[in-house]
């Protein structure tokens, strides 16, 4: 943690642009050592879940996307029926089997349709990750757009545009995400010519990507409007440089340091969000998996089997508390004060 | 959380019926009670009973709706309405399958049908109060009737259609009289309807709860939250749709039949909303309530059966998962390719997915065994076809349903499943898909919130091609499963409410459908249905999945455990003391 | 002021409309909403659909709907939900408005003691151990998702450990009203408020000791240590005092949502009937007059939290006031 | 002869941790201040003006920071004295005024309270009492309608009255030594000259020694008694100001006084400036530090120069002792 230091020591003038800011701020986040070990447990995480199909195929030879309630497993040579009957008198009701601790057969249990819970695990990370990540992306995008049209052109379009984000940032963002899903989910979504089926993950994409745009775009809009009144920019105006390369040149490479430092977070956010939308069942489709779905699934199990909730719930707090610390490690290394903050 | 914690609008009663396979649990108290008295309040069969006294308390996770026993079509307050009102005719209060039969309640007897079924001459009881104090008259009955149509009951069209007047009622509810249809004679309490056709099921409809006698001076709309005065042994203190309904002894009410309407035991119930499900199993499970209406959570079962095995309580259902096919478009527009599913569904599978087998069971026939007129064997089956059915289902043919497929033509084809997304309905929706994939088709899953799934897949325009629901029978008959799920006039296109789903239309099983329905002996309608159920079966417009049981779970105080096939556990009728 | 009173008035109109239009035309636009057939009752005839539909209005044009739902919802107040006949929304929207309001003030109360000690100790020992620690726990609270920890929380409180001593006062899930059983109600919604606060003791400890070491290199905080101050009175009376100005505005937002509906994953999880569930319920009921009155609910919440922390802005920030 | 000064320093060095490791930013001050006096430390932005006054007012709490040599205040020891002593003598025998009284009072409470505070902070006394206190102070410092004043909020009065509420808050408690940092700089030049005008009056009125803090020669002119130059951390030259300002020993003093602008007469079209910034501290050259912009540096100046008398004043510089010193300024109206 330098960053107190750092803080504490006289403040450099940053509207100058030093030479090689971003190199600096790399060396200073690998100094970090918190932040490393967040963007190792990431790259773990993720290369585990780019593993998941051999995970499925050669070690634990299932198809996690196929209702198994009938099969059975075979554990140190004995075989076992997946869905095992409760027993009591009544016979009421039926329990997958829990977690084997055995790699080749349910590692971690199964779930109520007798899938095995570590390789949908993986598949779900994958799913969850993707997710995230172009929600994350997108978002960003959009929110640079529209806090760099806003903070640069201001005036009328500018009160628009914040007119429009302070009533999104009135409603509750997961109520927000939750009627648009709800109304995409039953029939897709219809752009003109383009039909994007219910279950595509654009759709979940796409929404989450939306409601977190006021919260990217406002750090963007303030950092644009103070650079609009800097002195380059003045004098490039005045010189008559056209606008968009106003933009590119000057505007778009000052406000990236804001936009890097966003990216993980919007991630973690994006993450939360995303596995809250398929908890409630209107994220990710079935059969498609995510750790929120998963999650969901699990709930119907929680007091037989809670391995099936407990597990994908972990995973969601390990990877986004990686983001957030990775995203805190960034903050401080390009030393950028005024970014969206977290909230959910 | 999907709809299982949320009780999902019960709009499709579940009027639910049961197989009385199970051992009564306790002699009927009041059988040894004389009958048909009229004595003043405190003096019904249960008075002198150790049992008698208490308060009874109910659990549900949210109120049933509108208060209008002549509306409301939910099986949370057809339970409730049981003990509250009553119609000329009933289904016996009885903890075993004569449960099933309509015996006379208002009305002094069950008439014979005159005039080959066209003509019911009812004759009022004498005696009977509102808990008012009001007599029930015949022009009590008379505007109850005429209040059906004029209120717009669900089932004003469907059960009372046919009416004499009923097409001019449903035209212009405003101005309904059922003049020619309906008569009364306050001298002689006569009450006569005459129908415009033979109506073999008339006194099921009448025993229904939409066909509750309510004082004539019920206004013209929707009670909602206000209740109606009642008949039976109790009556309301209070009712807050958001709290909960406290009932009390209704002071006017004696005994005038046992059967119809026996006397309670408890002097109160309690019925509070807002507990969820898995809460409401805790509170059960610890005494703090005596009964809870919703299903209870798959997850807790085990600890149900294990732990509270004499809390529980088992009876089978008159209902039915059965997976519709769109006879109208493309694949299963042939009738190979909706007998190749019939053919690969694995009714085991599903059975496990819906709780195991002590809560569902296969099912092979779209009228669930028990009911007159039900085919006791299986044609999608491994070793049997429609030509050669097999005595039951043994398991499920993939290999035959693959050729079916291929016979044809229609292998590749894309194939969408529309199921509701709760956890119970998306988990068989998903193996559907999986089945699907397996015997040639190109197949996803549309899973739809519970709200709208069942209009959406009703809807032609929608195009839905096949879809899973479920079917509940409002009284014991094969025309419940039959006519109303294949019937001809079902069958809507482009509205939401064509409960012929698969959009099937047969001359011959319409033919024998309704001859059955016209036809006033018992054993020659069965016939009838069976002959109507071989020909839909052989078409196999839909795939019936499972039949269902009712799993109730009681506080360990209560006593006098009391199951009627329609109406489940009869409130008036269990001891808390 | 009152011109100010009157834009306010104005603008929160303006959002009123927007939305309720929106959301209006949303519904009729969705494919499986049209709530004639399932208002019928299954297999309903054809007569009793036209009836449902005049009844309801369903055969007007779509400004009349909008009309007449909008003076049923303020003015008669006896719109009626389309999926339990009968049901008046109103009542059902005030009904469930004390369940959240006791939620969220709750978890409010813990999260702000809790992150104020936290943000506070962390800073005053800014650099240790303690501070990174808290941090820590800090930045996992915010990582844990809401839903998935009040699962947790009832898996160990209301099943694997409810009958060890440390869980067995825990009740059964469900609200109980206050002033009904003030026990009961404390007991039923002392994990709720824990579940629901973790996630903002982790975010405002964070902001109040960010707020804090930045506070900490500002002139005033200089000045007042040089006045022989002791540590503690610097950091409380000085730093937390001033940083309390961002911590109250982020505290109003978050406030104002949640009590709009934004804490309806805790309602879900913990089985409270609070105005979030209530919105998740018609949403995914497809109940228009109860989206539409619970949207509205919300969306008038949360102007009026908007207008309470101005107030609270004015009160804690002169310079504020004098409309700098 | 430290004995009977209010305050003596000597080696002072202030280290503090730069990038990981610990770079002196004040090294080896010493210089004496006696009851009365005025003392004005001078030196161009990051000479270490400020952290030494902080130093001395034990207000540097950088984490890792080091502090060595001697502060003598009345003949106790400050250099690790615990935080409770400290804090006793803080506001209450050492006050300090700070450069911008927009930023240095609490924006959220009234002027008056935060005088109170300082005063409750010392003194049992009541809040009356010592609103009553403050309201006088406040009088005394010439503030038109001390009450009013006492109730009103920071940003709500001019710089000079912010000013002189910061110094009243200073002086509530009559300490013996009053450290002002730069209190003129934020402030108009009729503010500025005000003020300077209190600060003497105060000398006379409160008994009270001044350190004044400044980049401002002519300010140390017009105010102080003896003069510390510092550059880079390091004392360049001390004396009495006017000895100082007639004949400064070190060049860095010389072109400090050569930037000054006349108070009177024409204004030169240019003020000479000296070329180049003074070194980071962590780059601070093995050798004198103002080596590299000295119009004088010869090899000699490759070790750094120890501090030497001259005439009246002390200098580092070689100069001196080399038989070279610099000329004398001829400055004729210019009278400390």
């Amino acid at each position: 943690m330098t960053a107190q230091t750092v803080t504490a020591a006289p403040s450099s003038p940053s509207a100058s642009r030093p030479p090689g800011p971003w190199r600096r701020a790399g060396r200073r986040l690998a100094r970090d050592r918190a932040s490393m070990a967040a963007l190792a447990v990431l790259l773990a995480v993720t290369a585990a879940c780019l593993l998941a199909p051999f995970y499925a195929r050669d070690v634990a030879h299932t198809d996690p996307f196929t209702s198994n309630v009938a099969g059975s497993v075979t554990i140190d040579g004995r075989s076992v029926d997946i869905m095992q009957p409760n027993d009591n008198p009544l016979h009421l009701g039926l329990s997958p089997i829990g977690p084997t601790w055995h790699a080749s057969a349910d590692l971690l249990g199964a779930d109520s349709q007798g899938r095995d819970l570590a390789a949908r695990l993986l598949y779900g990370g994958r799913t969850s990750l993707l997710i995230s990540f172009c929600a994350a992306a997108l978002c960003i995008v959009l929110a640079a757009m529209v806090g760099i049209v806003a903070g640069y052109v201001g005036g009328v379009v500018d009160a628009v545009l914040s007119r429009i984000m302070d009533i999104m940032w009135a409603v509750p963002v997961y109520l927000f995400a939750i009627s648009l899903s709800i109304v995409t989910v039953s029939q897709g979504l219809k752009l003109g010519p383009v039909t994007i089926a219910s279950d595509n993950l654009l759709i979940p994409i796409c929404i989450i990507a939306l409601v977190y745009v006021p919260y990217a775009a406002r750090p963007v809009r303030g950092r644009v409007m103070t650079l609009r009144r800097a002195e380059f920019v003045t004098a490039a105006r005045a010189l008559g440089v056209p606008d968009y390369r106003i933009v590119l040149r000057d505007i778009l490479p000052n406000v990236t340091g804001t936009l890097v430092v966003l990216a993980p977070l919007m991630m973690a956010l994006a993450m939360m969000a995303e596995s809250a939308l398929s908890f409630l069942s209107i994220g990710v489709q079935a059969p498609g998996a995510s750790w929120g779905t998963i999650i969901e699934d699990g709930e119907g199990l929680i007091y037989t089997r809670p391995m099936v909730a407990i597990a994908p719930g972990l995973a969601i707090v390990v990877v986004v508390l990686a983001l957030n610390v990775l995203g805190d490690g960034m903050r401080d290394a390009l030393d950028v004060r005024d970014s969206g903050r977290e909230r959910a | 959380m999907r709809g299982r914690r949320f009780s999902r609008p019960l709009l499709f009663a579940g009027l639910l019926a049961a197989l009385a396979a199970m051992p009564r649990h306790a002699a009927r108290a009041q059988d040894s009670a004389p009958a048909g008295s009229a004595r003043p309040v405190g003096d019904g069969q249960t008075l002198g009973s150790p049992h008698r006294g208490g308060t009874l308390r109910l659990t549900a996770s949210s109120s049933g709706g509108t208060l209008d026993p002549q509306i409301n079509y939910t099986s949370e307050y057809a339970q409730l309405f049981t003990v509250l009102y009553d119609g000329l005719l009933n289904f016996r209060k009885a903890d075993d399958r004569t449960s099933d039969d309509v015996v006379p309640d208002l009305a002094e007897a069950v008439p014979q049908p005159e005039d080959g079924g066209r003509t019911w001459r009812f004759t009022l009881r004498q005696g009977v109060r509102f808990s008012t104090g009001q007599v029930v008259t015949v022009a009590d009955v008379a505007a109850s009737i005429r209040r059906l149509f004029r209120v717009g009951s669900p089932t004003a069209g469907s059960f009372y259609g046919a009416i004499v007047g009923a097409d001019a009622c449903l035209r212009d509810p405003a101005h309904c009289t059922l003049a020619g249809g309906l008569e009364v004679d306050p001298a002689t309490r006569a009450v006569v309807f005459h129908l415009s056709q033979p109506d073999a099921e008339f006194p099921q409809k009448l025993a229904f709860p939409h066909a509750s006698i309510l004082p004539a001076d019920m206004p013209d709309h929707d009670l909602g939250n206000v209740p109606a005065p009642t008949t039976g042994p109790y009556r309301f203190v209070s009712y807050d749709p958001d709290r909960g309904a406290v009932l009390e002894r209704n002071p006017f009410f004696h005994v005038w039949s046992a059967d119809a309407q026996p006397d309670g035991y408890v002097d109160y119930i309690h019925y509070d909303f807002g507990l969820p499900d898995e809460a409401a199993v805790t509170a059960v499970e610890n005494g703090q309530y005596d009964w809870m209406f919703d299903m209870k959570p798959l997850d807790r079962l085990g600890e149900l059966g294990a732990r509270h095995t004499r809390q529980v309580h088992l009876r089978a259902l008159y209902g039915i998962y059965y997976v519709p096919m769109n006879v109208n478009i493309p694949p299963f527009n042939n009738r190979l390719a909706r007998q190749a599913v019939n053919r690969a569904l694995d009714r085991r599978a599903m059975t496990i997915l819906y709780g195991g087998a002590a809560v569902a069971g296969p099912l092979c026939t779209m009228v669930p065994p028990g009911i007159p007129g039900a085919l006791d064997d299986c044609a999608y089956t491994t070793g049997a076809d429609p030509d050669h059915p097999a005595p039951s289902w043994q398991g499920a043919d993939l290999e035959g349903a693959r050729r079916l497929v291929a016979a044809s033509g229609t292998a590749g084809q894309k194939v969408t499943v529309v199921v509701q997304n709760t956890a119970v309905e998306m988990s068989m929706g998903v193996w559907l898909r999986n089945m699907l994939q397996a015997i040639g088709y190109d197949a996803s899953v549309k899973p739809l919130s519970h709200a709208v799934q069942l209009g959406y897949i009703q809807n032609t325009s929608n195009h839905v091609q096949i879809s899973l629901t479920d079917w509940f029978a409002d009284y014991p008959s094969a025309s419940n499963f039959l006519d109303d799920l294949f019937g001809c006039e079902n069958f809507h296109p482009g509205t939401d409410n064509s409960i012929n789903i698969a959009g099937y239309c047969n001359k011959d099983a319409q033919a024998a459908m309704d001859a059955a329905k016209q036809e006033t002996d018992p054993a020659r309608a069965a016939q009838l249905w069976a002959q109507a159920g071989r020909i839909i079966a052989r078409d196999s417009p839909a795939a019936p999945v499972i039949r269902i049981n009712y799993i109730d779970l009681v506080s360990s105080r209560m006593g006098n455990y009391f199951y009627t096939d329609l109406y489940h556990l009869i409130f008036s009728q269990v001891w808390v003391r | 002021m009152a011109l100010t009173v009157l834009r306010r008035l104005g603008q929160t109109l303006f959002v009123l409309v927007g939305i309720s239009v929106l959301v209006f035309l949303v519904f009729f636009a969705t494919p499986g909403a049209d709530p004639t057939a399932r208002i019928a009752g299954r297999n309903a005839s054809p007569e009793t659909m036209a009836r449902v539909r005049v009844e309801y209005g369903f055969d007007r044009p779509l400004p009349v709907q909008y009309a007449r739902m909008m003076e049923k919802l303020f003015v008669t107040r006896d719109l009626t939900s389309y999926v339990n006949r009968g049901q008046k929304v109103v009542p059902e929207i005030l009904e469930a408005a004390p369940v959240t309001l006791s939620l969220v003030s709750g978890a409010a109360a813990i999260w702000v003691v809790l992150s104020v000690a936290m943000g506070v100790t962390a800073a005053a020992l800014r650099g240790g151990w303690v501070d990174r620690g808290l941090m820590m726990l800090g930045l996992v609270g915010i990582s844990i998702p809401v839903f998935w920890l009040g699962q947790v929380v009832n898996l160990v409180t209301q099943s694997r450990y409810h009958d060890s001593w440390l869980f067995s006062w825990v009740p059964g899930l469900g609200y109980v009203p206050l002033t009904e059983d003030p026990l009961g109600w404390f007991r039923a919604l002392v994990l709720p408020w824990l579940t629901l606060a973790v996630l903002f003791v982790g975010i405002y400890s964070r902001v109040l000791r960010a707020d804090l070491v930045a506070v900490q290199s500002e002139d005033f905080m200089r000045t007042a240590r040089a006045k022989g101050l002791s540590p503690a009175r610097v950091l409380l009376v000085h730093g937390l005092r001033t940083s309390m100005i961002t911590f109250v505005s982020l505290f109003g937002l978050d406030f104002a949502q949640l009590v709009g509906g934004g804490a309806l994953l805790t309602e879900v999880v913990f089985g409270l009937q609070g105005v979030g569930r209530l919105t998740y319920q018609a949403l995914s009921n497809l109940d228009l007059p109860l989206i539409m009155a619970t949207v509205m609910y919300s969306a008038v919440f949360v102007v009026i939290a908007n207008a309470v922390v101005d107030m609270l802005y004015l009160i804690l920030d002169p310079r504020v006031r004098d409309g700098r | 002869m430290d004995g009977d000064m209010l305050l003596a320093v000597r080696d002072l060095t202030v280290a503090l941790p730069v990038g990981g490791r610990l770079v002196p930013i004040v090294e080896s001050v010493s210089f004496t201040l006696g009851t009365r006096e005025i003392l004005g430390i001078v030196g161009e932005s990051g000479s270490g003006k400020s952290v030494t006054s902080l130093a001395i007012m034990g207000l540097i709490d950088v984490p890792g920071a080091r502090i060595t040599g001697s502060v003598r205040f009345r003949g106790r020891e400050l250099v690790g004295l615990p935080p409770r002593a400290y804090r006793a003598l803080r506001g209450r025998e050492i006050a300090m005024i700070f450069q911008d009284p927009m930023t240095a009072f609490t924006p959220v409470y009234t002027v008056g309270r935060q005088i109170d505070e300082q005063i409750r902070a010392h003194q049992k006394i009541s809040r009356a009492d010592a609103r009553a206190r403050t309201v006088r102070l406040l009088g005394d410092m010439g503030v038109p309608d001390p009450e009013r004043v006492a109730g009103r909020y920071p940003h709500q009065l001019s710089g000079g009255l912010r000013q002189r509420a910061m110094i009243a808050m200073a002086l509530s408690c009559n300490p013996a030594l009053l450290i002002a940092d730069e209190p003129t700089t934020a402030l108009d030049v009729t503010v500025q000259a005000q003020i300077l005008d209190l600060l003497r009056v105060l000398r006379r009125d409160y008994g009270s020694s001044v350190l004044l803090i400044t980049h401002d020669m002519g300010v140390v002119a017009e105010t102080c008694d003896r003069t510390l130059v510092l550059y880079s951390g390091l004392v360049a030259e001390r004396g009495p100001t006017g000895a100082l300002f007639a004949q400064p020993a070190h060049p860095y003093t010389a072109a400090l006084l050569d930037s000054i602008p006349p108070l009177h007469g024409l204004r030169p079209a240019r003020l000479p400036s000296i070329p180049g910034s003074p070194p980071a501290p962590a780059e601070r050259p093995a050798g004198c530090p103002f080596g590299p912009r000295c119009t004088h540096v010869h090899a000699a100046c490759a070790t750094r120069p120890p501090l030497v008398a001259c005439g009246e004043q002390h200098v580092a510089c070689v100069l001196p002792t080399e038989g070279h010193p610099l000329p004398p300024r001829r400055v004729p109206e210019m009278s400390a």
